[in-house]
């Protein structure tokens, strides 16, 4: 139970390199010590004297403390253990001890960079927060959200490797010189797919020095650059939008996202208008399994993605562009009306429609989106969609680099990319075995993983937080990368620095801290590139900064070439005998490149639920097809029986065998709803590393590849992927295996069981008793049990003692009695699509532990937001009885008035404040869990073991108790947030409203009095302090939620502030519904229901939005 | 029941209603001396082989179970136990429930039948009140070691800290602290007041040495003057008076953990008698359960009856009624709420993933105790132990589903989960069960394990009056006259 | 020790049965005894009203312990629940409506209290422990835990002397005529 | 038979009760006294590796709190001075004081024991780890440092002078008057009821405590008694 417990991070054996580093002038590590003392005033005495470093030694002393003063003897004679303060010597500027610094950068990424706000604590940075101002600013999701862990991972690559030994620095420092040195190089460049300024100035300078140079970009999942012409989606015009087997919402972006998820709203952005089914777009979506954004999409239609093809072109011929073969044309009546009534919506919204085709589909799917767009108008300056001309052009791509290895063109080569080639490039490839011929290949990652295994050289890189760069968001606005901490290893290297060694006259490879004290090279560099655009002097380099962009730098627009219309011919459909394979990109480990981020790993998949592994996805009927079950799974199972492989730590899925392009997988299935049958989605990037642990007991290979959390997790795909199949692949069979595999879920019922919880409407009238959309508005809070349950009434009222505890006036007054502020919160499931943004982000703010597969398994993870996922049917669907609605529906504690937590706690650890928050005091809490079973949300989660202390990720490590291996000297102790209380085993936690944040606002308020007493000039006794001095300005404080959502489904605020406050209008919709009603535990969060928009000329148009709306 | 019609008094009618014969409750006239000599026997003589045999493999489960199992969960947490974020009390609140359970027999035997005069309870109120004391220790340890922080239990009590902060005495939980602990210390004097006669009697019956010493002090001196007795009688009176309320408050206090909660099958009026007539009908079994094995060993039918264990027998058949009334009652209760909340409830304890287990509660607590209605089965001992034993089982099972069923399918179905109990909560289960037998057995061995005075008082001949013929016609039937109801 | 004075401390005479011993001791009670009493391995009934005892004082004392009991709960809860730290609970009041939620506690705190007076009060008012008694020393008294009626007349009683009583004793039925005297 | 007990042990329980019962007693009065933070805390006075005197520095040279504690009323935490503040003058005044040799081991280049090294201050005031207390919150709504630390300006050697226990903080939150300031008494060590009639025309004001609740009113000073006040 602590908090600003600061750890020193060990040692590994042998290592003589200096394990920490600061920022600005500090020089050594003993200074470093002291910069961090203000904050752990703790740690820095345990450094100072290393035999007494144990603080958790120290901590259970503490603890039991309580239980010693228990027995009364000898307290008296007892000495307090000394601690010291240790202030700095010299005082680093803006740094306030105790005080969150907040600067601006952005994380480079291949779909354009995530602007974003990075809150320090002296100097460490702890959290995440979108950058607002950033013109492309939407959110940031699960990845953004979980990559500041990256930076304190313990499995991070933090020493240079030369042919997988460890290597000195000065080694490393020779061959760059030497490479530096000849200039006739045959040297190769291989980047990521993000755009960075500064690199491509530095790329043209080192083709101009290096004659024979090469580059090539590639990251194992995003298609490579079409010249750099990229299309870009502005979802404020877009009224109509189609997306083509495209997630754009999710992994898939195409512009910055949250305008779409504001047209979702039939209030508006701001919750300020009538509702009005006119202001919604409307979605369609064509695709095989759900994705995010099929789970927004108003129509959906399941196909396999060979299909998608045709669908595209029947669309084409719908809307009447030329040159479309006919042959594979849709036979299916259904969807061929489906397909007609669509065109018709978007022929007649022309010009304000989008049609999105996924990244990863064939270039004749996206060349048939275009044609679309372009026969629709769809594409230009003011148009939904425009392109745009990236400066990424002029790039090999991974088989030009190939050739070029095997011609003997390249003899020494860089590799940057993010993606891990080695392990991640198509089968048929080659590309280990190329990569084998080059002389010299240097590898430069975060990570020691295979490629940086397989080639000669691995230098571990620097975070992006500890370095500098630049990068281009969506739309190219120039946005800077500045880094928050000098790197936390001193091997650890910027790719700038490297591109800069090669241009230096001497070859000198500079890093981190430059000599003296000068700043790195990189952010020589950065400034040189800034100039260009920006322009020169400290004005506007000082202004990026502080913004983190430069307004109005965003990329040239290009006319995007009405492209060949030529679909290639379309497969046939997908048979039970000759399934499709789609090679899914993963939602919690991307490609492969954050196996070792622990918050991603332990994030359930947004569809399955699935943690820490990956698993096939086959639809229910598919799956009792192939005979992998007896009977087809459905949704609801009327006696509420778990799945038949069991529940819980008792779930095993069937392990199958699938066999596509000559070569076979094993791996567990799942079976998933709204799925097209005879498909099967497999996600990539797992299984890249197995020790003795391993449940399958596979053959441990590539250990020392990945931390304890890449180990032994999943099921690599890859090898069945081929460069022609590298989205899908058809002809694959399967057969079952026999063996069983335990998988981790964090919900297994998908159903609602005829309760109205994540509740939806449509905007039309279906005919049925339901009425259009006025009427279903108007009985969103009468929805299922609550149509029915009467109005609660109490007997008693929530007042104090007018005897003992009276109000100003010398009356009685309620309890929740704060006037100045009472808080609240409203959940949009019209915008939520269940991405887990919010559920990382408070992992993030919260100091949440990761609790491992077996714990998740059970059922004690400890996220305080479940992002529950519920697929409902309409049980008369004639359209596609198999394609459920998807509603999420994230909980956390809800903040009830009534908290039925509360009065069972026999402690007093959980009490209401006067201000609304359902409060959790850790350190009062024994334990009893109580609370938790009182609470109908289950929105309380218990430490049973010390998932902060012990490491949860070895094998029965939690089991050992005293016995087990600490995680105590890890440096992602170096994460948690200051001000959050670390709790420790046998506690209570939940979701506090983020009261940290809450709290410091307030009191950052409070001390504005003092400020104006200073301003007015006259004594403090004549000011006149009011509701507005003390109150914080209307919606100014953002929980960690709310602030992460790239959909703006989370609103928060102060409920005094009434009107002014969007939470508060939100509230007052008629959209807004309690939780549980029923209860009477009258919630501060509420929901507002979601809203389906669809377009009643649609052969689904009346099954959709009826989730709940029938129940009763 | 043999009857024999004597003189009996006239009613008001003039009828002479015939006085039916009670049944004696020591068989063949056995002496005073002979039932000090048979009690104190057990504690005097040397132990049989089954007591080893007993006792050695109890204790040794105890210690590994219980003090092995709760080192291991203090040492490195709850998680150690099955429980989970969905199910947050599994088997440990279940095996508390059931313990406290059994724990109300004695206590319900000793006082509520001394109440209402029923003389037969004299014969095994001892041993009852000694598994109430065994049953409440085993009952403690689960909710004491099931606190997280156990060092930090002692914020249940109300002690004045620089902390200034209190208890929150709306908590059930705490209210829970307070009823069992007084019930645990109650049934303790009331366990301990009703044997200082017999420690008397042991006392006086040594040989000087240690045990004489040991149990001198024990007794406190008593000398069983009237002036002593005529306190002493006062004061079982009152405790029996007092543990009645008591007896029926700590089960009701259990039950409003789940009564006042808002979880749907816990929050409902009728848990408190159903709780209570389940513990009694639990208690009891176990009351069987031990003294058939142990009457037969020590020899003790003539004060252990058939009487004895019909009456039980019929107890368990009332109480097992009551408790199947309950069940269906709840039923109905669900039904006819109209919240789809409670109805699901009730659906998914029955045909849900624990079945099995809504299906053997009903099974043995409600079929199997019908058997009871025969008479014959109510004679023949085997079936009585069989039932008995099938009542232990089936009322854990009823504490099982009410507590994990109920858990793993609440409110929302997002969060439903299902719960597996660890190794560790089964090693601590069985670990109880092997302390309590090891108490019991120390118990037989070491103190008196039927209530000689009492037993000796239950004597036709104990009546100061039985000489005087004139008075009191019936003498030497019995020593109270009961009369059958007049029939009208 | 053969030196010492003994002090007698009465007559011990043993009976044959309940109804001898209670006639005996009507016998003694119209005498006009009061330092005497009966011994017997049980309870006799009735035995009280044949000796002339009251009923116990007991049950008042036991009264008050539990209205002491009550009270303790009642002042504990409501301070710590109204006057010194109300905390907002479920939004229940922190006021005098709150008061049924501490109903339990006052019932439990009642029993505790009584079921201590019962037991302090019983061993105060029939003077236990006391583990040295003359009666003790008696060779046949040990009888009266198992089957023996006794009558003990002290020596203390104004109406005791060493012949009559024993004549007494010997007349009313008495056998095996004792006297006890204290060990010093 | 016989007395296996002999007479005097008739008296041995009721003794053996009164003891125990005096020594129970005696335990829990000794534990209420001692095992307390007013008890356990209040007056640790560690020797610091600088003798500094609050007093020389307050009293009677009359440096303002704020001057070496910089961020009390901007941060929840307030710092101890850098190396820099005290060398400030120090490099100046009083330089070659042998008391001062840690200061110039840490600032001082020119000092033959010169580390560069912070100087380690020996911590007095300490809350627990779950325990978020805010300076700014507190000074800047009036309540002076004088209400937590005493009377730091006649100290030589800082010592604990409030027991800083929960208890403690919670009679304050529900009495604020007896402690609260005008805004610009709160750094003023010699504040008392003299200074009132600046602050009030008011006769009725006479003492700290009347100011104090007219100011609890004016500023609307509502301390909360809540959980998450302090603990998150």
């Amino acid at each position: 139970m602590s908090k600003r417990i600061w750890h020193h991070p060990e040692v590994p054996a042998g290592e003589t390199t200096v394990s920490w580093r600061s920022a600005g002038q500090l020089e050594d590590t003993p200074a470093f010590r002291e910069w961090l003392d203000r904050e752990f005033p703790q740690g820095a005495a345990e450094m100072a004297d290393e035999s007494e470093a144990e603080t958790s030694r120290r901590s259970f002393l503490k603890l039991m403390g309580a239980s010693t003063a228990l027995a009364g003897f000898g307290m008296a004679a007892c000495r307090r253990p000394e601690s010291y303060i240790v202030p700095y010597t010299k005082a680093p500027e803006w740094v306030i001890p105790g005080k969150a610094t907040y600067y601006a950068s952005a994380m480079p990424r291949a779909t354009g960079a995530t602007p974003l706000v990075v809150t320090t604590f002296e100097g460490r940075p702890t959290k995440l927060a979108p950058n607002t101002l950033h013109p492309d600013a939407a959110g940031t999701d699960a990845f953004a959200q979980a990559s500041v862990l990256d930076l304190y991972s313990p499995s991070r690559s933090r020493r240079i490797l030369k042919a997988g030994k460890p290597a000195k620095r000065a080694e490393l420092d020779a061959a760059i010189a030497a490479i530096a040195a000849d200039k006739a190089a045959k040297v190769g460049f291989l980047f990521g797919a993000d755009d960075s300024p500064t690199r491509n100035r530095l790329r043209k300078e080192i083709a101009a020095i290096f004659p024979a140079a090469k580059f090539y970009q590639y990251e194992a999942l995003t298609p490579d650059s079409m010249d750099g012409v990229r299309m870009v989606a502005d979802f404020t015009k877009a009224d109509r939008i189609l997306a083509l087997d495209c997630d754009f919402a999710g992994i898939d972006p195409q512009g910055p996202v949250t305008a779409f998820f504001d047209c979702r709203k039939p209030e508006g952005k701001g919750y300020d208008q009538t509702p009005d089914a006119a202001k919604m777009n409307r979605l369609y979506a064509v695709e095989a399994a759900y994705s995010l954004t099929g789970g927004m999409a108003d129509h959906r239609l399941r196909v396999a993605p060979s299909q998608v093809a045709a669908v595209a072109a029947q669309l084409a011929r719908e809307l009447g562009v030329s040159g479309i073969p006919s042959d594979g044309a849709i036979t299916d009546s259904k969807q061929l009306e489906w397909i007609s009534a669509m065109a018709a919506d978007l022929k007649s919204h022309a010009g304000k429609s989008a049609v999105l085709a996924g990244s990863r589909q064939s270039a004749a799917v996206r060349q048939l989106a275009q044609a679309i767009n372009l026969a629709l108008g769809n594409i230009g300056e003011d148009k939904p969609l425009f392109a745009v001309l990236t400066e990424a052009t002029g790039l090999g791509t991974l088989a030009s680099l190939k050739a070029d290895i095997d011609a003997g063109a390249i003899d020494t080569l860089f590799l940057f990319t993010p993606s891990n080639p080695v392990y991640d490039a198509p089968a048929d490839l080659g590309f280990p075995a190329a990569l084998a011929k080059v002389k010299t290949s240097i590898h430069h990652g975060e990570r020691t993983d295979a490629t940086a295994h397989a080639c000669t050289w691995h230098i571990p890189a620097a975070h992006y937080l500890e370095s500098w760069s630049d990068a281009r968001s969506a739309r190219g606005t120039y946005t800077v990368v500045q880094p928050m901490i000098l790197p936390l290893y001193q091997d650890c290297i910027a790719e700038t620095e490297l591109l800069l060694a090669l241009l230096s006259a001497d070859g000198k490879l500079l890093a981190g801290e430059g000599e003296k004290g000068a700043p790195s090279p990189a952010y020589g560099a950065v400034r040189k590139t800034f100039a260009t655009l920006g322009g020169e002097g400290d004005a506007a380099w000082k202004k990026l900064l502080r913004d983190g962009f430069l307004p109005g730098s965003q990329y040239a627009s290009a006319t995007p070439a009405a492209g060949p219309v030529s679909p290639d011919t379309v497969p046939a459909a997908p048979a039970i005998d000759s399934l499709e394979v789609i090679f899914a990109t993963d939602a919690s480990v991307y490609d492969g490149r954050w196996i070792d981020n622990a918050w991603l790993q332990e994030a359930p998949d947004p569809i399955s639920k699935l943690t820490w592994d990956n698993a096939a996805l086959i639809a229910p009927k598919t799956a009792k097809e192939l005979g992998i079950y007896d009977e087809i799974i459905a949704i609801e199972n009327p006696r509420a029986l778990g799945s038949p492989d069991g529940e819980g730590e008792n779930r095993k899925s069937p392990i199958i065998e699938v066999a596509v392009n000559g070569r076979t997988l094993e791996i567990p299935v799942l079976v998933s709803f709204g799925q097209a049958e005879n498909t099967i989605i497999i996600p990539l990037g797992y299984g890249q590393a197995f020790d003795k642990d391993d449940e399958l007991e596979r053959k441990p290979a590539n250990q020392s590849h990945v931390g304890l959390v890449g180990v032994n997790r999943g099921f690599n795909a890859y090898p069945l992927r081929d460069t022609a199949t590298a989205y899908f692949a058809t002809g694959a069979t399967v057969k079952s295996t026999g063996k069983r595999y335990s998988v981790a879920l964090v919900q297994e019922h998908s159903a609602m069981y005829g309760r109205a919880l994540a509740r939806e409407i449509s905007t039309i009238d279906s005919q049925d008793d339901k009425g259009g959309f006025e009427k279903q508005l108007a009985n969103v809070k009468k929805q299922g049990n609550d149509s029915h349950a009467p109005t609660n009434i109490s007997l008693y009222k929530p007042m104090g003692s007018a005897r003992w505890n009276p109000g100003p006036d010398g009356k009685a007054q309620p309890l929740i009695n704060d006037p100045l502020h009472q808080w609240a919160m409203t959940i949009d499931l019209s915008s939520c699509m269940g991405c887990n943004a919010c559920l990382v982000a408070c992992q993030a703010e919260n100091n949440i532990p990761v609790v491992g597969k077996e714990q998740v398994a059970k059922g004690r993870e400890m996220h305080w937001i479940r992002m529950d996922r519920y697929f409902a049917v309409q049980k008369d669907n004639t359209f596609d009885a198999d394609n459920p609605a998807l509603v999420p529906q994230p909980v956390a504690c809800v903040q009830c008035e009534f908290a039925p937590c509360e009065t069972v706690c026999p402690v007093n650890a959980t009490v209401h404040t006067e201000d609304g928050l359902n409060a959790m005091a850790y350190n009062r809490c024994i334990g009893t869990r109580y609370c938790a079973n009182n609470c109908p949300y289950k929105a309380r989660r218990f430490n049973f073991f010390d998932y902060n202390k012990r490491n949860p990720l070895i094998k029965h490590n939690l089991y050992r108790g005293p016995l087990g291996e600490k995680t105590v000297g890890e440096a992602n102790h170096l994460q948690k947030n200051p001000n959050v209380t670390v709790r420790m085993r046998g506690v209570m936690e939940k979701c506090t409203y983020c009261v940290q944040r809450l709290k410091d606002s307030v009191i950052r308020q409070k001390r504005g009095q003092k400020q104006e007493a200073l301003v007015a000039g006259k004594p403090s006794t004549e000011m006149e302090v009011t509701e507005k001095t003390l109150r914080i300005p209307v919606d100014s404080v953002k929980v960690a939620c709310q602030e992460a959502c790239p959909a703006d489904a989370i609103t928060f605020g102060n409920l005094k502030d009434e009107e002014k406050s969007a939470m508060f209008r939100a509230k007052s919709g008629e959209r807004n519904y309690d939780l549980l009603n029923y209860i009477g535990t009258r919630p501060r969060t509420s929901y507002l229901a979601r809203v389906k928009n669809p377009n009643p000329d649609m052969p689904d148009a009346k099954f959709i939005g009826k989730a709940t709306i029938h129940m009763v | 029941m043999a009857s024999t019609t004597t003189t009996a008094p006239e009613t008001h009618t003039g009828v002479k209603l015939p006085v039916l014969e009670r049944e004696k409750l020591i068989l063949n006239e056995r002496s005073y001396h002979w039932i000090t000599e048979r009690i104190c026997g057990v504690v005097e003589n040397k132990q049989p082989l089954l007591w080893w045999l007993l006792f050695i493999p109890s204790a040794l489960i105890a210690a590994i179970g219980v003090g092995g199992g709760l080192f291991h969960l203090v040492s490195t947490g709850v998680g150690v136990w099955g429980n989970t974020n969905r199910v947050m009390w599994g088997w440990p609140i279940v095996n508390f429930v059931f313990w406290i359970g059994i724990g109300h027999a004695g206590t319900l035997i000793s006082a509520i039948l001394f109440l209402t005069r029923q003389n037969w309870r004299t014969s095994i109120n001892r041993a009852a009140e000694a598994m109430t004391i065994f049953a409440v220790m085993c009952a403690g340890i689960f909710p004491a070691f099931h606190v997280g922080r156990v060092w930090f239990a002692w914020f249940l009590a109300p002690v004045p800290n620089a902390n200034a902060v209190w208890q929150n005495f709306k908590s059930p939980l705490l209210w829970d602290v307070f009823a069992v602990s007084t019930y645990f210390t109650v049934s303790l004097i009331f366990w301990f007041l009703g044997m200082v006669p017999d420690l008397a009697t042991i006392r006086d019956r040594c040989k000087p040495g240690l045990r004489k010493v040991i149990y001198g002090i024990l007794a406190l001196g008593w000398r069983g003057g009237n002036r002593q007795w005529s306190h002493y009688e006062m004061a079982y009176l009152l405790l029996a008076a007092l543990s009645t309320p008591l007896v029926l408050s700590v089960h009701s206090v259990v039950s409003f953990d789940f009564a006042t909660s808002v979880v749907p099958g816990w929050h409902t009026t009728i848990f408190p008698p159903y709780f209570v007539a389940g513990a009694i009908f639990g208690g009891f079994a176990m009351v069987l359960t031990i003294m058939i094995p142990a009457r037969f060993v020590y020899g003790l039918q003539d004060l252990i009856t058939m009487k004895h264990i019909d009456n039980m027998a019929k107890i368990i058949l009332l109480t097992g009624t009551i408790v199947g009334y309950a069940y269906l009652m709840e039923l109905f209760v669900a039904f006819y709420s109209g919240a789809i909340y409670e109805m699901d409830a009730f659906k998914f304890r029955i045909a849900g993933p624990y079945w099995w287990a809504y299906a053997a509660m009903m099974s043995l607590n409600v079929i199997s105790p019908q058997f009871f209605w025969f008479k014959a089965c109510r004679e023949n001992l085997w079936v009585v132990m069989a039932i008995a034993m099938c009542v232990n089982v089936g009322m854990w099972f009823e504490r099982f589903v009410i507590i994990v069923t109920t858990l793993a399918r609440m409110w929302l179905p997002g969060d439903w989960k299902t719960f597996s109990p660890s190794a560790q909560d089964q090693m601590l289960f069985v670990g109880t069960i092997g302390m309590f037998l090891a108490l019991f057995m120390l118990f037989l061995r070491f103190l008196p394990c039927i209530n000689i005075a009492e037993v000796k008082w239950t004597k036709p001949e104990a009546d100061p009056h039985f000489d005087d013929k004139e008075h009191h016609p019936d003498h030497g039937v019995k020593a109270e006259p009961a009369y059958q109801k007049e029939l009208v | 020790m053969s030196t010492t004075r003994k002090r007698v401390y009465g007559y011990l005479a043993e009976f044959k049965s309940a109804s001898a011993l209670y006639k005996a001791a009507e016998k003694i009670r119209d005498a006009g005894f009061r330092k005497w009493d009966c011994y017997s391995p049980y309870p006799i009934h009735g035995l009280d009203g044949a000796m002339g005892l009251k009923r116990s004082i007991l049950p008042w004392f036991v009264f008050f312990g539990g209205m002491t009991g009550c009270a303790t709960a009642f002042a504990l809860a409501y301070s710590t629940q109204v006057v010194i730290y109300p905390t907002i609970v479920q939004a229940k009041p922190a006021n005098i409506f709150t008061v049924p939620a501490f109903f339990p506690v006052m019932f439990e705190l009642t029993i505790l209290f009584s079921g201590f007076t019962v037991l302090f009060g019983l061993l105060a008012l029939i003077q236990l422990p006391r583990l040295n008694h003359p009666l003790f020393a008696s060779k046949q008294f040990h009888r009266a835990t198992d089957d023996g009626f006794f009558i003990a007349i002290e020596a203390r009683d104004p109406k005791f002397s060493p012949n009559q009583t024993k004549e007494l004793l010997a007349e009313i039925g008495g056998a095996n005529i004792e006297l006890v005297e204290e060990e010093d | 038979m016989a007395n296996i007990f002999p007479r005097w042990s008739n008296l041995l329980p009721l003794k053996i009760a009164v003891c125990a019962g005096s020594a129970a007693a005696g335990v829990a009065l000794a534990f209420a006294y001692y095992a307390t933070p007013k008890a356990q805390v209040v007056g640790y006075q560690p020797s610091q590796p600088i003798p500094f005197s609050h007093k020389i520095h307050v009293d009677q040279l009359g440096l303002d709190c704020r001057y070496c504690h910089s961020f009390v009323d901007v941060a929840g935490h307030s710092n101890v001075p850098t190396g820099n503040t005290c060398w400030n003058c120090h490099q100046h005044v009083q330089r070659e004081s042998p008391k001062l040799a840690p200061l110039h081991k840490s600032m001082d280049p020119a000092f033959p024991g010169y580390d560069g090294k912070p100087i380690e201050w020996v911590r007095i005031h300490k809350s627990p780890d779950y325990v978020y207390f805010n300076h700014s919150a507190h000074v800047n709504r009036g309540i002076s440092c004088q209400s937590c630390h005493g009377d730091v300006h006649k100290m030589e050697v800082v010592w604990q002078d409030q027991p800083h226990s929960m208890g403690w903080c919670l009679e304050c939150h529900r009495a604020p008057e007896k402690h609260l300031r005008p805004l610009e008494e709160v750094y003023n060590f010699n504040y008392g009821d003299a200074d009132v009639t600046k602050y009030s025309r008011d006769q009725s004001v006479k003492t700290t405590q009347d100011l104090g609740l007219k100011l609890k009113e004016q500023f609307q000073v509502k301390p909360k008694e809540s959980c998450a006040t302090c603990h998150h």
